[in-house]
């Protein structure tokens, strides 16, 4: 019989309970299955009320409601707790809030105190609170393949200390450490062992750069890039709102830089150079389709133009119309400018290094004195580390959160390297390649059930703490290396006496004792001391002159060549094993659930390609995708993709192409030169969101160019005044008293970034339905991002529109449901009920925005009938489903769901301000959509409430309804989008 | 009124005692059957005899009641302070054969005494007693058995229907076709009515009234002792729900409070075993809702400013806690559009501009809940 | 238990049967039934029979059924529960009239159908006598009912109109 | 009665009363031939798999349907359309023909109402199905229940409940009342026996007394007046379902006239093709002539040219009406991916059925037979054409998708002609295919040569 549960009451079933009942509350290291250690941290967690159903026959259930022993002040069953935390998974540092209820963390936000992402986040980071539940994550220390436990491990791992040959290293291979306190831990743990060697490695390398501001500038950085403060922005290959360095910070500050909303008039301008079409190339006023083969020589001829204006000396590099009349614009925003690249070639960082220090931008956009500690992987210091092992000097290595068997292939050099290793450690909290090949598995836990750390720019700390107790038999790598190492205590406390030692002072804490400059530290999650003494570090020059003759002309001939990149939702195949990013469609060419080969439309025609044919590419088999404004010789593959095993996800989805990463002037170069490409004549289907590109000429993205709109704010949005004249009714409206929820949609702001999506998925529970649903258009995303191209194939406009539910006024839906189970509520929202809907889908086929998603199959486990569900992500299994909302109903088969503008929160914090007894407050009440969104592009508020912030964007100019022509009067509305460009400074 | 109606309550009960006795005898004989092919050997309770003499068929000495008398199997309907025959079993299987023997014919101590006085058991009885004992702590009390009654007279109705449906159209051997009528008529309005109320049912538990682990009593606590109901259930002020309270808040009382007004140190002692030894106690959850609605506890406590009993009804006169409204989504919303709102106290409300000055103009008098949108469907359906 | 006698006779064609009850009228012969196989055209106005009420029994049901359907509806939406459909009125008059058109006719089909039935004494189990099962075929029959022991002159004049197989039929009813 | 002379017959052969009976009940002695069981066979066979398509419907979901996030219907209610419009023919005939006092009507209409209510039986069922939780499909019924929740009465699709199941009942009830009398006839042939006594009381213990035959009379004409209208209404209440909505395709005023009219026509198809094989089936060559043939092809010209002038009406309005949804919507219909769709709506329903100007043609059993089929198949398409073509492509290109069925989708249609059948040859044996008593009622003014005394 079937057993669903909304709250966590419901949760375990009595068997459960019983055998917990004889268990204590700490977590016994006897028991051999995960199911019931998953239990006790129920326990300890506040786990206010379970209750189990026992089914007989059709009797009514009996449920249990299990009180907490002694329950603690701070916990209260059915109210979320936030702790403040960190995410960072070897990429990108982000500070978070972690929400949970009744011991389960069910949640993630941004930490708004963090002025850099403003409390935004990611897709990725929205999305890796699923992880913690994943049900492949490994469980339990292992020696080759048999279980045993932590104390054998330690006996184990003294026995390989003591009687270690000092001739051989110990080799830990960690990703960028960002914090101190492991930093110094390390350092400890390699005075205790002076064989120990600790080596940084990125999954993704970015060592050009470092290596190119060492050339340049003395010293191995990576600056604080400021696209807040530019006024021109160009890139090259750079995906810097995606997957490039630090994409919810550049994000957010490019959005605020392109905000026309409160009084803001000026716009930056971007100016796009890349091969693929990338989200921050589809973001782009202008964009240069190039080959990676020519970025060099772009990159040159800029740096040519630039020094002929600055009276330098100039390069002989022939150089292109479009760079001449860049460099003429980038020389008048001298100072408020900004180029970047994303390519680890070491001669385009430099260049990159003059071209900023010609334009004067060092120390404006490029900050180089607040270097961020992202990235410190060196590919030289790695491939000396292969050798190092291939020639027998590394009697033992630890992959901590490393798999560089994956990462960095190098040829079968990686494998070779790891087979002359005698011992291999794997310490993961997720499912690697390299782990295969190890002696020991020790498994880490998950973020969210880890204390740790972290610096990402001097004088920026920032702490993670558990929000929950190791729902896996797992320990911190730190404390391997404190048990290892004998220090006494755990890595809690190690991290608060290196915060005594080292963070706190008087000024920092304001003359607090440090216990309370502690708790005050952990709440915040992070701490900002503003008199940490800066580095100095001077432009010392570099020969940049000699570098850019050496691409004096363009490259690239009538070969192939191939790109390797980081798509948005999986970027470098790290979270691979996540349901909701596989889910998650690209936000250019929105396909989910696989990777393919990105071909331009040209290269298509030609060689008779269309999507879904197969190519073989050097031996790797994909699907072909036609991509409007690729370069047209060049191909395009994601990484991240083909992982061998990563759990029972991500595992054989799409191909690997890193074994195509080849090093290159000693870094990993994420292109090659010439491939070949033949199609096997096979097909494949991808599963994609969109199959129509076009707009059809019809108005529903609404643009206009920056000048236009400085001449008539409503220019582009003409139709809206007109549709509003001739809209009439023949009833009188309903009138709303007290609320009237609206939501206004910059689409300016907007870069498509998918964030929303995933959020909107951890908070309304939206179900997963893997490829083949997809596939059949079955996508459930409540939330999605429709992406429309315009003008030329080979170099087409991007626009993009989030659509949710418009909440219409006059809602098509809500009339031709015959059971009520859609209508309109006192407060302007369209309304849902799971429970009464029949699922006719009327509704949604009468829906002109076709936001309605129907529940073809049990994707749930909610349904009555048993053993009918589709669930190809595991996402009914118990462990998963303790990611689910208690809120938000889990909706059966059959149901119609759709956007509910986030009700849950409404109520929740209107019920705050009337148990206190005032006013709700404008921006109290936030949609996760809007609260993830590192743009702020969503606005969500009171239409009743003319001071709200709602209120006064639907004044803007700007604003007009999605098919506002159809008279459906929606309650989410629009701000048109503005291009930076005119004609004068057409490129093209 | 209230004791008129446990009156009624009984004289169900003790037909349907009679009933289960009945029915016991004939489980019991068949029981006998099967277990008494005991191995050679080693002396083997007989389990038949035990269970016998536990039901008090065979006589343990004059005026000596049956055990099942006051160790009942099942607690509902009417409360029984004693502890009943489960937990009895597994208090008897943890002993030998001794100490039961002193336990159960020289206990010491309050009314145990005075009842237990009478009995005079043989050794072999005893033995056969406490065999049947053990064998219940292990298997369990026998589950309940359902009422048939309703199906029957269902089927039966629809049998009689069809015959007269039959004798109507074909066989005509009842000459007067009021009487086809009358039967077809009486049938569909019974049928009907049995069909209605299950429908109603279906989902629902109006008066649900389960055993809980310990017989605790909201009269005893909430009534005798007026301890306050936010005392306990303190959640229901800021929390979606009310909260059961946890050991620890009970032992704040019962620390010292270790003798119980009705019920011995019995049930109290599971209160302290729970507590000193991390033991869970398995309440049963009476008010549930179906998992698609959403209530919160502090929206209609705190802001609405209910009193419990407006919903849980009079609590402190109930031994055994009774869900007593059916919860139904008619019965909120009724109250809903009846209930006035605490308008011009809380500042909150300032956002219905229009309404307020309704009230200034006298257009209304008050608000209720309804009015502002208390019963949109997704305030309970999120 | 009352005894009745009926004499029946049958005729081949409806038009001798209309010469045939035109006859007997003018005997002054009381026609207690006429049982044809279809329909015969003018059959009524020859026996006299008044216009059947059935019609205004069906108006009658209509226009409750039509009061109730629209009734219903507009109690359900302004009364009961007043639900915000698409931002039309709680009233909206133009959505009720199917419902209220549809109710209107399937009251007056159920009062046609049910007073028909009724009023005929037709329905499953009614044990109406078949004095001539050639009337539902091709036999157009008379029947008169035999009071005062005149049913020898009865089969006298049935015969004389020309009936075929005139015959005495007694009945209990 | 005055008869146009210059009328053919419409009962062929020398026909007496009894005679009538006689051919009539024929089918219905004796047993069955093997033909009829092989056809009852197969109409189960399809039965069963229709069942099992229902079964793995209703167990793993709507998703075993080719249905998707932007076409929330497809075979589904295209096939409901399509039976509903086949059920129209039988009421047609039976009210709206008695009104006009069609004597042709009376060989045909027994048959055609009982095709109405199976038709309607088998339309019935896709609402049905298509919910996504079948077990509470009684949501939709005002029915007093302890959530205080009624139904909207805003929704064609509560109207189209209202409306098929007031539809299905006036025309049970319509066609059994015509029974009666023939049910009597059957009682009346038969030895006595269970088989009799079960007659005899499905005959309601019919007399043929004037009285009732008055009454009787009264009460059809009355009914048939009733019936009329509802008629029409069913029809345009499923337009609704479609007119109400603001999906381009859909949102159309003509919509009404346009689908009544296009629900005679497939209707009178259905008709034709049925009666064409049953009469030589079950030999009742002298009962549907040619006479009765041309009749119904008549009125196929005058709906098919209804429906003609309707589709070109749509055209026009869409490029007149200047909105582009619309006009889109009508270009992709023509030149979309469906486009094959579209143009065979177009020649089997507009371009076929005016080869019933040809004298020839429409008193041909052959060419109607093949145009019939014809008919239908096109009248099937343009459901097809209405709802995917215009859901498929509707407002937000982004969403545009395409829909291809599945075998479940598949296997339910077949499963509806399986139902369609079975019932279709119980009625042929159990029941008088023709109105016995209406035929004998007109026999002497449209008969060949009518025989006062059969036997």
């Amino acid at each position: 019989m079937k057993q669903y549960w909304k709250s966590i009451e419901d949760l375990v079933p009595a068997e459960e309970i019983e055998q917990e009942k004889k268990s204590s509350m700490v977590l016994s290291e006897g028991k051999e299955s995960s199911g019931n250690s998953r239990r006790d941290f129920l326990k300890y967690f506040g786990f206010g009320i379970a209750s189990a159903a026992v089914l007989a026959g059709c009797e009514r259930p009996v449920k249990k409601a299990i009180p907490l022993l002694i329950q603690p002040e701070e916990i209260k069953p059915g109210t979320a707790n936030y702790y403040a935390s960190a995410f960072y998974d070897g990429t990108e540092m982000v500070p978070i809030l972690v929400k949970v209820r009744d011991g389960r963390p069910i949640k993630i936000e941004g930490n708004d105190l963090c002025e850099l992402t403003g409390g935004s986040t990611s897709a990725r980071i929205q999305a890796s609170l699923l992880n913690l539940y994943d049900e492949s994550r490994p469980a339990q220390p292992m020696h080759n393949d048999t279980a045993i436990t932590w104390e054998q491990v330690d006996a184990d791992m003294l026995k390989l200390m003591a009687e270690w040959d000092v001739s051989k290293e110990f080799v830990i291979l960690t990703p960028t450490v960002l914090s101190p306190s492991t930093q110094k831990l390390i350092a400890d743990f390699k005075a205790k062992y002076s064989f120990v060697v600790h080596e940084t490695f990125d999954a993704i390398s970015y060592s050009a750069i470092r290596e190119a501001f060492e050339k340049s500038y003395g010293e191995a950085l990576i600056p604080s890039y400021r696209f807040d403060k530019a006024k021109l922005v160009i890139g090259f290959n750079a995906d810097f709102l995606g997957t490039w360095l630090q994409p919810v910070a550049f994000s957010r500050q490019y959005a605020m830089a392109r905000k026309l909303t409160g009084g803001q008039r000026e716009m930056m301008r971007h100016l796009q150079f890349e091969t693929t079409m990338s989200l921050t190339g589809s973001n782009a006023d202008e964009r240069v389709p190039i080959a990676a083969a020519d970025e060099a020589h772009y990159v040159s001829a800029l740096y040519a133009a630039l020094a002929s204006k600055a009276g330098v000396s100039v390069p002989v590099v022939t150089i292109p119309d479009v760079v001449n009349k860049i460099a003429e614009e980038l020389w008048s925003n001298k100072g408020a400018s900004l180029v970047v690249s994303g390519t680890n070639d070491v001669d385009i960082q430099s260049l990159i290094c003059g071209i900023n220090e010609l334009l004067q931008n060092t120390g404006t956009t490029v900050v180089v004195d607040t270097p961020v500690h992202l990235f410190k992987g060196d590919d030289k210091a790695y491939s000396a580390l292969l050798s190092r092992m291939e020639k027998g000097k590394v009697g033992a290595a630890m992959f901590w959160n490393t798999n560089p068997l994956y990462h960095a292939p190098m040829g079968g050099q990686t494998e070779k390297a790891l087979a002359s290793v005698p011992v291999k450690i794997a310490v993961n909290s997720q499912q690697t390649e390299t782990a295969q090949l190890c002696d020991y598995s020790l498994p880490t836990p998950h973020f969210l059930e880890s204390w740790d750390d972290a610096v990402l720019i001097d004088g920026v700390y920032s702490l993670t703490q558990p929000a929950i107790r190791p729902i896996f038999k797992t320990r911190q790598a730190q404390e391997n290396l404190m048990a290892w190492a004998g220090f006494d205590g755990k890595y809690y406390d190690y991290i608060k006496l290196y915060w005594k030692e080292n963070v706190y002072n008087m000024s920092l804490s304001q003359g607090k004792q440090f216990e309370t400059f502690w708790k005050t530290s952990l709440r915040d999650g992070l701490v900002v001391d503003e008199n940490i003494q800066k580095s100095k570090v001077a432009f010392s020059g570099s020969d940049f002159g000699s570098i850019a003759s050496a691409y004096s002309a363009p490259k690239s001939g009538n070969e192939l060549e191939l790109l390797m990149y980081q798509n948005v939702p999986i970027g470098d195949g790290t979270l691979a094993n996540n349901p909701w990013l596989q889910e998650l469609p690209d936000p250019v060419s929105r396909i989910c659930w696989d990777n393919y080969v990105a071909v331009s439309p040209a290269l298509a025609a030609l060689r008779g390609w269309t999507q879904g044919d197969l190519l073989s590419i050097n031996d790797v088999e994909l699907p072909v995708v036609v991509q409007p404004g690729q370069a047209r010789n060049s191909l395009a593959i994601a990484l991240g993709y083909g992982r061998t095993n990563a759990g029972r996800v991500a595992t054989d989805l799409g191909k690997d192409v890193y074994p195509f990463v080849a090093m290159n002037n000693g870094h990993r170069q994420y292109y090659l030169e010439e491939v070949k490409a033949v199609a096997t004549g096979g097909t494949y289907e991808l599963a994609a969101t969109q199959s129509h590109h076009s707009m059809e000429g019809r108005a529903l993205v609404r643009e206009t160019t920056i000048a236009e709109y400085l001449k008539n704010p409503a220019s582009g949005n003409e139709m809206h005044e007109k549709f509003n004249e001739i809209n009439t009714s023949l009833y009188s409206e309903h009138e709303y008293n007290g609320h009237h929820w609206g939501m206004v949609i910059d689409l300016n702001s907007c870069i498509g970034c998918n964030a929303c999506v995933v959020a909107c998925s951890a908070e309304n529970n939206v179900p997963v339905v893997g490829r083949n649903e997809v596939r059949r258009s079955h996508e459930m995303h409540w939330l999605r991002l429709d992406r429309y191209y315009a003008g030329d194939t080979d170099n087409p406009e991007v626009v993009r529109q989030p659509v949710m539910c418009q909440h219409c006024d006059s809602a098509p839906c809500e009339n031709v449901c015959p059971v009520a189970a859609t209508n309109h509520s006192s407060e302007g929202i369209n309304q849902m009920a799971y429970n009464r809907c029949i699922g006719t889908r009327y509704c949604n086929n009468n829906c002109p925005y076709k936001v309605r998603r129907f529940n073809w199959y049990d994707y749930t486990g909610a349904d009555t009938i048993p053993n009918n569900t589709v669930d190809p992500a595991g996402m009914t299994l118990d462990l998963k489903r303790m990611v689910l909302n208690p809120d938000v109903t889990v909706r059966a088969k059959g149901v119609i769901e759709k956007c509910s503008m986030c009700v849950q929160r409404i109520q929740d914090k209107k019920l705050t301000a009337k148990r206190d007894g005032r006013e709700l407050e404008d921006g109290e009440i936030k949609t996760a959509c809007q609260q993830t969104c590192p743009a702020d592009a969503i606005t969500f508020g009171d239409t009743n409430d003319p001071n709200s912030k709602v209120s006064k964007l639907m004044a803007d100019a700007r604003q007009y309804g999605l098919l506002e022509e159809l008279h459906t009067l929606p309650s989410v509305v629009y701000l048109s989008k503005v291009r930076n460009k005119d004609k004068n400074k057409t490129l093209s | 009124m209230i004791k008129t109606l446990s009156r009624s309550q009984t004289s169900g009960k003790l037909f349907l005692k009679f009933f289960l006795l009945f029915f016991l005898l004939f489980q019991v004989l068949n029981v006998g059957a099967k277990d008494n092919r005991g191995k050679k050997g080693a002396p083997e309770p007989d389990l038949k005899v035990g269970e016998r003499l536990y039901y008090g068929l065979i006589s343990m000495g004059e005026e000596a009641n049956a055990c099942a008398s006051c160790h009942t199997y099942y607690t509902a309907d009417t409360i029984n302070w004693n502890p009943s025959a489960l937990e009895m079993a597994v208090v008897a299987s943890e002993m030998d054969l001794a100490t039961f023997k002193s336990h159960l014919l020289e206990p010491s101590g309050g009314v145990r005494e005075k009842v237990h006085a009478n009995y005079s058991l043989s050794d072999e009885q005893l033995f056969h007693l406490h065999g049947y004992l053990k064998e219940l702590a292990v298997d369990g009390v026998p589950e309940k058995a359902l009422s048939i009654n309703t199906i029957l007279i269902f089927l039966l109705l629809g049998v009689a229907m069809a015959i007269a449906l039959v004798d109507l159209f074909f066989t005509k051997k009842i000459p007067y076709k009021v009487i086809h009528i009358l039967i077809i008529l009486f049938g569909l309005s019974y049928q009907g009515k049995v069909v209605a109320h299950q429908m109603i049912d279906l989902g629902r538990s109006h008066e649900y009234m389960p055993d809980q682990p310990i017989k605790f009593s909201h009269q005893v606590h909430a009534g005798d002792n007026k301890i306050d109901c936010m005392y306990c259930h303190s959640n229901a002020e800021h929390g979606k729900s009310a909260g059961i309270p946890s050991a620890g808040l009970c032992m704040n009382c019962h620390m010292v409070v270790r003798n119980g007004t009705n019920s011995g140190q019995f049930e109290i002692a599971k209160v302290v075993d729970a507590y000193e030894n991390n033991k869970d106690i398995e309440w049963v959850r009476i008010h549930n809702l179906p998992d698609h609605v959403y209530f919160n506890h502090s929206q209609h406590v705190n802001a609405g400013q209910l009193d419990c009993a407006e919903c849980h009804g009079k609590v402190e006169e109930m031994h055994i806690l009774k869900q007593e409204n059916d919860l139904s989504m008619g019965w909120c919303l009724d109250c809903h559009k009846t209930t006035n709102v605490n308008f011009l106290g809380n500042d909150y409300y300032k956002v219905y501009e229009q309404l307020h000055k309704d009230i200034e103009a006298g257009v209304r008098d008050s608000i209720k809940a309804a009015d502002i949108g208390a019963n949109d469907c997704m305030k309970c359906h999120h | 238990m009352e005894e009745k006698t009926y004499v029946s006779g049958y005729f081949p064609d409806d038009k001798d049967l209309i010469v045939a009850i035109k006859e007997l009228q003018e005997k002054n012969v009381d026609i207690a039934d006429v049982r044809t196989p279809f329909p015969v055209h003018g059959l009524d106005k020859v026996l006299k029979y008044r216009r059947s009420r059935l019609p205004r029994a069906g108006f009658v049901a209509g226009v409750i059924g039509c009061a109730i359907g629209f009734g219903f509806q507009a109690w359900v939406f302004t009364q009961a529960w007043p639900l915000n459909f698409g931002g039309k009125p709680f009233m909206s008059v133009p959505s009720f009239i199917p419902v209220t058109f549809e109710l209107t006719v399937l009251f007056a089909a159920f009062a046609l159908v049910f007073g028909f039935l009724i009023s005929s004494k037709l329905g499953p189990g009614s044990d109406n006598i078949i004095y001539d099962e050639g009337v539902t075929d091709d036999r157009f029959q008379i029947l008169l009912e035999v009071k005062n022991a005149n049913g020898d002159a009865l089969q006298e004049s049935l015969q004389s109109v020309g009936a075929l197989g005139v015959q005495l039929h007694e009945v209990k009813s | 009665m005055y008869v146009s002379p210059v009328r053919e017959p419409l009962i062929s052969g020398e026909k007496s009363y009894s005679k009538v009976t006689k051919d009539i009940y024929a089918p219905m002695e004796g047993k069955p031939g093997k033909l009829w069981y092989a056809g009852l066979t197969a109409a189960l066979i399809a039965l069963m798999f229709g069942g099992y398509s229902i079964f793995v419907t209703v167990w793993d979901g709507i998703g075993t349907w080719g249905l998707n996030r932007t076409i929330g219907w497809g075979w589904g209610i295209t096939n409901f359309v399509w039976w509903v419009g086949i059920g129209h023919a039988g009421t047609f005939i039976s009210a709206i023909l008695l009104l006009f006092r069609q004597k042709w009507r009376t060989s045909i209409n027994r048959s055609a109402e009982a095709m109405t209510i199976i038709a309607v039986m088998c339309a019935g069922l896709f609402p049905l199905i298509h919910m996504g939780r079948l077990p509470l499909g009684f949501f939709i019924f005002p029915y007093p229940n302890t959530r205080d929740v009624w139904v909207n009465f805003n929704s064609p699709l509560l109207w189209d409940v209202f409306a098929i199941s007031t539809y299905l009942t006036v025309s049970v009830l319509f066609w059994y009342m015509g029974l009666i009398p023939d049910i009597g006839t059957i009682r009346d042939k038969l030895v006595p026996g269970i088989k009799k006594k079960i007659y005899s009381a499905l005959s309601f213990g019919w007399t043929g007394s004037a009285r009732h035959w008055a009454r009787h009379e009264s009460m059809s004409l009355i009914l048939a007046g009733l019936a009329a209208p509802l008629v029409l209404s069913v029809h345009t209440i499923v337009s609704f379902d479609f007119a109400t909505s603001v999906i381009p395709g859909w949102h159309t005023t003509i919509f009404p006239p346009y689908f009544v009219s296009g629900a005679v026509f497939s209707g009178f198809a259905m008709v034709l093709t049925l009666m064409i094989i049953t009469r030589k089936a079950i030999n009742l060559e002298s009962y549907i002539t040619k006479a009765h043939l041309e009749s119904m092809n008549k009125i196929i010209i005058a709906t098919g040219s209804i429906v003609g002038i309707a589709y070109i009406t749509e055209l026009f309005i869409a490029w007149y009406s200047g909105v582009v949804y619309e006009q889109y919507a009508f270009v992709n219909r023509a030149f979309g991916p469906y486009w094959w769709a579209y143009w065979i709506m177009m020649t089997c329903n507009v371009i076929t059925p005016q080869l019933f100007w040809f004298k020839k043609i429409r008193r041909s059993f052959a060419a109607t037979f093949v145009i019939s089929i014809f008919v239908n198949i096109g009248m099937w398409f343009e459901r097809f054409v209405i709802i995917v073509t215009s859901l498929h492509r509707d407002f937000l290109p982004s969403s545009w998708s395409m829909y291809t069925p599945t075998w479940v989708e598949v296997g339910i249609y077949v499963g509806t002609f399986g139902l369609f059948f079975t019932l279709f040859f119980l009625f042929i044996r159990f029941f008088p295919v023709i109105a016995i008593a209406e035929v004998k009622s007109v026999l002497k003014t449209s008969a060949e040569k009518f025989i006062k005394k059969g036997k």
